[in-house]
């Protein structure tokens, strides 16, 4: 599936929460070809400050409209740069980057933590009209705007926070084991935190039901060309996070 | 583009263009393959390649700094038996010139993959003596006289194929290391590799690359290399090709004006995927624009000493 | 400012704060006295000083580069005389540190003015034995380490004040040269000096700086002189002043966590000419944000190794 | 005179011919200290691409309204930045940097080339009620707005271009005799390109009449502390266009 550039314009930068928006570029060509679990690699600013290119997941797509969303925390210098974008100015994009989901599965358990709850909220859109429960992990109820955002979508909405504001308290680690004990679900689709996804798969493993983790390391060419991205694979093979990822079956990973 | 602006033989490698891709910034070419019409490229040269795989450096690889990036790959390549076997073969559908970036940990080791990459299908080998990401050999060699022109010696033996030396700015005199070489039989000189570099981040009071130090890359060095093909120009014959914080056509006429024969792109592949292509057509456009022939023209131009 | 968190000793010069204003990028200091209280500066290091008064190099002396400049001012200064008789006087109604800042073009030269600026006024001398933009000695001493040690040995011999040796990045090995200056007497070391560089107007054909090559400073060397600090931070015990792309408090954490134990601040006062005082404000922040009580406590912290 | 970094809020920043354009600050500190022939050392975009602080000229000020504007043409990156600053965004900026004029005179002749003529402007509307003329060069016709914009202050506008097409053709320096012989100026004030300058100040002395010249050089400090902008003075002391100029008397430098 061939990758592109584009200049996208920019149709909304929203804020959805503290430090955190919701970027809406229009691009029939990416709307179309993306899918979920893959990334854009957005140039902020034509400047050599920064310089490299940022990897945003895809969070949501309306093929019908042509727009692509992505969700995203200011960190740093380009993600607050990013926030300054107005709508109509546009933004260079390279994608739909990246292997995603695989979504051969009956009744799915999404869990995600953090900003790993980004590319969830497309994953969950597809899997529709298929049951999808997700259980989902923040530091606080600050975070948990994203339970707004997947109520609308999923059957049943799992919460746990540390301070149990809102849902159970604990992480999404401990809750996990109860759900899949009941659950009867047939895949596991996790993001977040690499020592979370770890526990997950592990935990999944126990209950024999096939996990996929989507991971995130610094990139700079987004393509498979620099190796900047690498992580090591289960067969002793390097995995790129870029191109063979970043969704990976757990067992190719941990 | 028309055809006879561009076209440049470096030490026998002809290419379509003056315009290459810097090792370790573009795979092994296909990767870019959605972006760039391969055939428009002056050459690839392909990520460093060693006689054994290796899995390069682990934890975090890359770091961004004003106007640059460090990069501690550490040489992850599959070897030169996979490259052999697998890749290179999925090469050929392309017509434009491979050349293959080597690196060994001894003398003797740049000799044994030299002689295995000795087959159609590899324009030429250019010597990595400059990888500061690697603990024994890499940058070794590429910071001594001696070590780096036993290593091109050697390989000259190995191979028929043009042998092109790459040197490390992380030394006290360029000029030095690119008489070394020459005189060791080198076909070509390319340089910049990167400058040895660091960051730490002031949150977590860590190294911000896994392997502490790393290569720095992109405009930011660009002042640098400049300097040093300046100053490698004025001292030797062979052909240089010009790399460091090339990220556009006037960039990349900078280093040819300097006296670079041709140019290598890196980090900006990163940035906009098109930009080899890109650069070639705007060096000729400049060309046009000034009435000029062919690239050559620009050639070691630079006016010194003229008011 | 709380008085106790900054105040740091290097080699017996005692400041405020951790602070420096780097050599030739702040006058004498009172240009920026309508910016800046130089009594609440670290300390100054005046321009590059020489025995004869210099006119410097003639054409353009600065080009921008990306996230950088490149000057070749070429020690444009009054010479020793001028500075003791008219200059030095109407800086002592600061509170701060005088560091002068010397260069010569023989050993000997650089004995006698270290001997002229042996006074009251003057807290110590920073030999600049890495000018790139002087023909003569300059760098010459600076990419040697005998020539190097000879000077640091010349000019100990003839003062009593401090001596810090300023070290060019221009060369192979950093640490070999920190070695040779510590053992020839150096009371502590400062680094980096500029980059060699070179910028070419494509427009013209011509080099931007009339003096065809100059010195690369800014945030674009920050990588280059992070590790280049951490490098020498391991192989000296002498205090060290790092400098190279400083713009901010976070730049200026990086150098202290590399093993610097104080910090100078060059072209970043073009940019902001208050941004002496409010890096000095911002480590303070820090600090308090951490609980930690004195600067000290960030020298050489950074975590090597550790997952 | 002490100077000042301000951050000024952007007035009005309007094109007044191809690639020409006016910049309109709000800066009360800046109005009341400027002098003619001053200029303002700004920072464009907070970033390090461009790094440094660009030199303009102030070619207008509005004492009461508070208001100073500097007429600038796009060269490079900086300038093409500035270009696209909009109303109500702030600019970084330092000064009044720089000596000024001089204005002790009873019937000047200011004589401008190019971009030469920006910091006039301001010279002009100080000089006034004093009967202010003005002989101007340019490229060609296109270059001739700052006809316009003299014309509402100056009793006499004199016009050189190269092709002829406004004014007299030939050069301000082939024009400069006979307006010297007839018009009994008493003080020549100059502004352009050195060769210009040189030969200016060549002519006024032939005539007798003390001339000052605005010199431009690269400045990184704008403040004297880093000698980019030195310059050859007559006495043997080289000169910092920054802070001993940008006007100097013409004996001073040539
Ligand atoms: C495949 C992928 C998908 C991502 N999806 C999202 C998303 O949907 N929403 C979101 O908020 N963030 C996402 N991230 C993380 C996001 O890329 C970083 O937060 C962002 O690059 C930070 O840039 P910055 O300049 O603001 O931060 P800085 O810290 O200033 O960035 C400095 C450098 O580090 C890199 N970097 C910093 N943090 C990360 C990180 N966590 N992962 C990779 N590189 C990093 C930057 O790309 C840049 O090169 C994703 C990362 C990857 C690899
Ligand atoms: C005292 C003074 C007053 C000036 N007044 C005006 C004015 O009123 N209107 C106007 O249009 N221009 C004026 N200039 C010139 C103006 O500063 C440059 O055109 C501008 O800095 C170009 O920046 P750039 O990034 O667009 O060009 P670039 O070429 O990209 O700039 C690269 C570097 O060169 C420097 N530079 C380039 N051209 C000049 C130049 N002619 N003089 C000094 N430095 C230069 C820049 O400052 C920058 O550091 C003045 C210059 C000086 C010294
Ligand atoms: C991610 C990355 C990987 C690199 N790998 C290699 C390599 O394997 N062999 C080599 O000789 N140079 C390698 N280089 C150096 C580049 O080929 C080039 O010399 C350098 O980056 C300067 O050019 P640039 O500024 O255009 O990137 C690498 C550079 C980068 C950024
Ligand atoms: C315009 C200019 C003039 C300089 N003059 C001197 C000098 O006279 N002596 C010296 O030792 N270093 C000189 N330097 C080097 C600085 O002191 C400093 O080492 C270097 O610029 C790196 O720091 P920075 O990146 O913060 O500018 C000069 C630097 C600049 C930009
Ligand atoms: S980011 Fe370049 S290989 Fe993955
Ligand atoms: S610009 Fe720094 S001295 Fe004039």
């Amino acid at each position: 599936m061939s990758k592109l550039v584009v200049q996208a314009p920019v149709l909304k930068n929203e804020t959805i929460s503290n430090l955190v928006k919701r970027l809406t570029i229009y691009s029939p060509e990416l709307a179309g070809k993306a899918v979920p679990g893959q990334f854009i690699h957005v140039k902020i600013a034509d400047s050599y400050h920064p310089l490299l290119r940022r990897p945003l997941s895809i969070s949501d797509v309306d093929v019908a409209k042509g727009t692509v969303s992505t969700i995203y925390r200011i960190v740093g210098h380009g993600t607050a740069l990013l926030a300054q974008l107005k709508s109509d100015e546009v933004l260079d994009c390279m994608g739909p980057l990246g292997r995603g989901f695989n979504l051969e599965c009956k009744k799915p358990l999404l869990v995600g933590g953090g900003m790993g709850l980004a590319p969830l909220v497309f994953l969950a859109q597809r899997l529709c009209p298929r049951p999808v429960e997700i259980l989902m992990g923040g530091r606080s109820e600050q975070e948990m705007f994203w339970s707004s955002i997947y109520s609308t979508i999923c059957d049943r909405v799992h919460i746990a926070t540390d301070d149990g504001s809102v849902g159970q308290r604990g992480f999404t680690v401990d809750l996990l084991p109860e759900l899949l004990e009941s659950g009867n679900y047939d895949m596991v689709y996790s993001c977040g935190p690499r020592p979370m996804l770890e526990k997950i798969a592990a935990i999944a493993k126990n209950f024999a039901i096939p996990c996929q983790v989507s991971l995130e390391e610094h990139m700079a060419c987004g393509v498979g060309a620099c190796l900047s991205c690498t992580c090591a694979g289960k067969e002793g093979k390097r995995k790129k996070v870029c191109t063979d990822g970043p969704v990976f079956w757990a067992g190719e990973v941990f | 583009m028309t055809a006879d602006l561009l076209p440049v033989d470096i030490a026998g490698i002809k290419m379509k263009t003056p315009v290459m891709t810097a090792s370790g910034t573009f795979g092994f070419g296909m990767e870019y393959s959605d972006f760039v019409d391969l055939n428009k490229i002056g050459a690839v040269v392909v990520k460093g390649t060693t006689l054994m795989p290796r899995s390069g450096n682990s934890g975090v690889r890359i770091a961004e700094t004003p106007a640059g990036m460090l990069n501690s790959i550490g040489l992850e390549n599959p070897g030169a038996d996979e490259f052999l076997n697998y890749i290179l073969p999925s090469l050929s559908k392309y017509d434009v010139p491979i050349i293959v970036n080597i690196a060994g940990n001894t003398v003797e080791e740049y000799g044994e993959i030299a002689k295995l990459l000795d087959v159609d299908g590899v324009a030429g080998l250019e010597l990595n003596i400059s990888c500061p990401n690697v603990k024994q050999g890499g940058i070794a060699f590429g910071t001594n006289c001696n070590s780096a022109a036993s290593v091109v010696d050697m390989v000259k033996k190995n191979t028929r194929l043009p042998v092109i030396a790459k040197l490390s700015p992380n030394v006290t005199d360029i000029t030095e290391m690119a008489r070394a070489v020459e005189a060791a039989g080198a076909d070509a000189i390319s340089l910049i590799n990167t400058l040895l570099g660091m960051a730490i981040d002031v949150r977590t009071w860590k190294p911000i690359l896994g392997n502490v130090v790393g290569g720095l890359s992109g405009p930011a060095v660009k002042p640098v290399a400049v300097r040093m093909v300046w100053q490698v120009a004025n001292a030797v014959k062979v052909p240089i090709i010009g790399m460091g914080g090339i990220m556009t056509a006037e960039d990349a006429i900078e280093f040819l004006l300097a006296g670079a024969s041709a140019v290598a792109v890196g980090t900006a592949n990163f940035v906009n995927p098109r930009v080899s292509m890109e650069i070639a057509e705007g060096i000729e456009k400049y060309l046009l624009q000034r009435g000029l022939t062919h690239v050559g023209q620009l050639i070691g131009k630079v006016k010194i000493g003229e008011a």
